[in-house]
């Protein structure tokens, strides 16, 4: 049992460990010369246009909301899939049910047209 | 884990609820509100692992998946709110949601 | 080695959670919140809820803040200086948070279970993914159900409210 | 404590140590694959006494040497915190899932058996997905702290995909769960350990063929490599998300790309092609039928890593010939593919698993 989780923490603090020297070294290793032109945001030799911090489509707000509903369905899955043998057909017809409902919301959305990109 | 009493997974917890309480309480910022009552959500969670731990039930780690799915349908949802609000009064500050205030 | 363990993960996290109540860009907030969640799901690890720790990280910081992250660029929020609540409201928020995390310590030592002596050993497969899925889906049953028709009702309202035009 | 630690600590470094390489090897192979399938020689200075396959060492040594002594320009207007942290949590999650995946079966030495795996989990699948999971911030931050249009954009892009790409990975993974019927990635690879009628290794991918095909194409997609490099799309947005870093940083995004290349490989190979096992290669030798072969059991280990290492790169060559013959895919098309192409798909494939296993209780690996 200990076993596990020491393991867990030894590969966190080492690939930590590893990720925070490569930038350290890189600070320290590496020139430094600042001036303005370099500094500017590299828009393929074009002057700068003023900072890029601005709204965007609305398309990949609605991506994300279906991601966490289809997520959650899959999160219950799991668990699902590791008994599901032995509650039989039970388990089988109490997780159509779910996928039903939640299929019924992809039919929902793929009408509406959430899914186009246009 | 085991040498650690609950009461100290309680006290944790509740620190952890008031800040996300104090959060809501204090900021202003639509999302910030948000994301403290996540915060609080989680407390809520934690405190059920511990108890489920303490009291070698299960049950609270079951409760656990089902504060996890309405904290999802939460954030889908009022998230969803504050754009539509942001679409027409430019704005995420609590204060000037004030439409149906009398 | 084990309430020492406990201290330095319960400082990590407050300190992650104060910065979620605290930080001026949202976006700092934000990243600040997958943080702490993180360290819960480690908090979780450690008292033998594996399952919950995974699906913690997948649910909360793999799906929930990404949507988070994502509303606050799509709305380009940046710090706004009139942002916190008025002075009074403050110390009165301050007032109420300490008064409960108060209570909650009179009330733990007075009811005795933080003097006993840690958890104790668990029983043979406590922490097995099948256990809980038993529960989950033989008791928790009618629960279960009831949170497809959730996200259902989720998915709907949040297209409806986020589509553009309205029909 | 000490002891147990140690071991904890030399596993990790292998496995930290494999993946690394095994990004330095990549980079090189990609260079040589794209000039083979381009019809031309390809990092030709890359060679030491005019020997071209030294020129793997130069890759190895020369280019991290390099990336750390150039200068790590920061532009102005950045948010730099961010800038920083981004190449960091992109790389941390992809090692960490590595280190997951067994590399082997358990050994004795002492009297102490040591399982071949870095981090042991009874939910290792999950610890996989959550990691991967993981691995969108680096995409996002990285494409908001640079505060440049082509960074954001694509940092956008890319994280819209690997989300929509997710659920059609987790659905697989859940297929490969239910046929066999547990979380731990030991477990699974030992349940394939047998042989279908005598000739036929029992790997995942003749259980769940199409689940195999999901969970490749998902994983490309989740690496954003051709046909799913939008984010990068060199043509259109420069680099993507790491346009504004330079240096180390850089080569930190560069690494995370090829590591990630191997994770998808590990994973792929444990899942559907028996991880660490040979085909008749039981614990005391080969056995074919009634004949048998009697091994060592230093040997039988070393097959067995081997065997992991060969199908691991195997897989990372495949993805790299498939990176440098398939054309890139509008966005629009992305989307749709996932969302309307891969869902349902691997919904149906799960609907049908499961009601062949429950009408069937007999048929079990």
């Amino acid at each position: 049992m200990m076993e596990q989780y020491l393991s867990v923490l030894v590969t966190f603090c080492l690939a930590a460990g590893l990720v925070g020297t490569m930038v350290g070294a890189g600070r320290l290793l590496g020139p430094r010369s600042d001036n303005p032109v370099k500094g500017e945001s590299f828009e393929c030799g074009n002057p700068s246009s003023g900072s890029a911090w601005g709204r965007f489509s609305v398309k990949f707000y609605m991506t994300a909301i279906l991601f966490i509903v289809f997520d959650i369905e899959v999160v219950f899955l799991y668990p699902w899939a590791v008994i599901f043998r032995r509650l039989g057909w039970f388990g089988l017809s109490e997780m159509a049910v779910f996928i039903f409902i939640l299929g019924l919301g992809l039919l929902y959305v793929w009408r509406k047209g959430a899914l186009e990109w246009d | 884990m085991t040498a650690v009493p609950i009461g100290w997974f309680l006290i944790l917890g509740s620190l952890l609820f008031s800040i996300g309480a104090l959060g809501v309480l204090i900021r202003r910022n639509v999302i910030i509100i948000f994301m403290s009552i996540e915060l609080m959500l989680n407390a809520v969670n934690f405190v059920f692992v511990a108890f489920a731990r303490q009291l070698h039930s299960l049950d609270g780690q079951v409760m656990v998946f089902f504060v996890m799915t309405v904290a999802a349908a939460e954030a889908a949802v009022g998230l969803a709110i504050i754009i539509s609000v942001f679409r027409n009064r430019e704005t995420v500050n609590a204060d000037e949601f004030n439409l149906l205030r009398w | 080695m084990n309430t020492g363990v406990f201290v330095l993960l319960a400082t990590l996290l407050v300190v992650a959670a104060l910065g979620v109540v605290l930080a001026r860009s949202p976006i700092r907030s934000a990243l600040s919140l997958v943080v702490a969640l993180f360290f819960l799901a480690v908090f979780f690890l450690l008292l033998d809820a594996q399952l919950i720790a995974a699906l913690q990280v997948i649910v909360y910081a793999g799906a929930i803040m990404v949507l988070f992250l994502f509303v606050i660029m799509l709305l380009n929020l940046q710090e706004h200086p009139a942002e916190m609540a008025r002075a009074g409201l403050r110390f009165l928020a301050g007032t109420l948070a300490s008064l409960f995390l108060l209570a909650t310590i009179y009330f733990t030592n007075r009811s005795g279970i933080s003097n006993a002596q840690g958890m104790g050993a668990i029983p043979d497969g406590f922490d097995s993914t099948a256990q809980i899925a038993e529960r989950l889906f033989t008791q928790h049953l009618f629960a279960f159900e009831l949170t497809s028709l959730l996200l259902l009702v989720a998915i709907i309202s949040a297209v409806v409210l986020a589509k553009k035009k309205l029909a | 404590m000490g002891l147990e630690i140690l071991i904890a600590a030399v596993k990790a470094l292998t496995v930290i140590l494999m993946v690394l390489s095994l990004a330095g090897v990549l980079g090189w192979v990609e260079r040589k694959g794209s000039a083979l399938i381009q019809d031309r020689i390809g990092a030709n200075r890359a060679s030491i006494f005019g020997f071209a396959g030294a020129g793997l060492v130069n890759t190895m040594m020369a280019d991290p040497l390099k990336f750390l002594t150039k200068e790590d320009v920061i532009p102005t207007g950045v948010d730099k915190l961010l800038h920083t942290l981004a190449p960091c949590v992109n790389l941390f999650p992809v090692i960490v899932a590595f280190a997951a995946v067994p590399f082997g079966d358990t050994v004795e030495i002492a009297g102490r058996t040591i399982q071949l795996q870095a981090v042991q989990l009874n939910v290792g699948v999950l610890f996989v997905l959550a990691m991967a999971s993981l691995g969108v911030y680096g995409v996002v931050l990285g494409g908001w702290a640079s505060n440049n249009r082509f960074s954001l954009l694509g940092g956008i892009r890319g994280s819209a995909q690997m989300i929509s790409y997710e659920l059609g990975m987790g659905l697989s993974v859940v297929v490969v769960v239910m046929t066999f019927g547990t979380l731990d990635l030991q477990e699974i690879v030992r349940a394939q350990g047998h042989m279908i009628g005598g000739i036929l290794p029992g790997w995942g991918v003749f259980y769940q063929p199409v689940a195999f095909v999901l969970f490749f194409i998902a994983g490309i997609a989740e690496t954003k490599r051709v046909p799913f490099d939008l984010p990068e799309g060199e043509s259109e947005l420069v680099s993507g998300y790491f346009t504004e870093y330079s240096g180390i940083k850089y080569l930190m995004f560069f690494m995370t790309d090829f590591a990630e290349i191997a994770v998808i490989s590990a994973l792929v190979s444990t899942f559907f092609f028996g991880g660490w096992q040979v085909p008749f290669l039981g614990d005391d030798g080969f056995h074919f039928g009634s004949t048998s072969m009697a091994l060592p059991k230093l040997i039988v280990v070393l097959l067995q890593l081997a065997s992991f290492m060969v199908k691991v790169l195997f897989f990372c060559w495949f993805q790299i010939m498939v990176r440098w013959t398939m054309p890139r895919l509008r966005y629009d098309q992305l989307m749709r593919f996932g969302w309307k192409g891969m869902l349902p798909v691997s919904l149906l494939n799960l609907v049908v698993t499961a009601v062949v296993i429950v009408a069937f209780q007999e048929w079990r690996v």
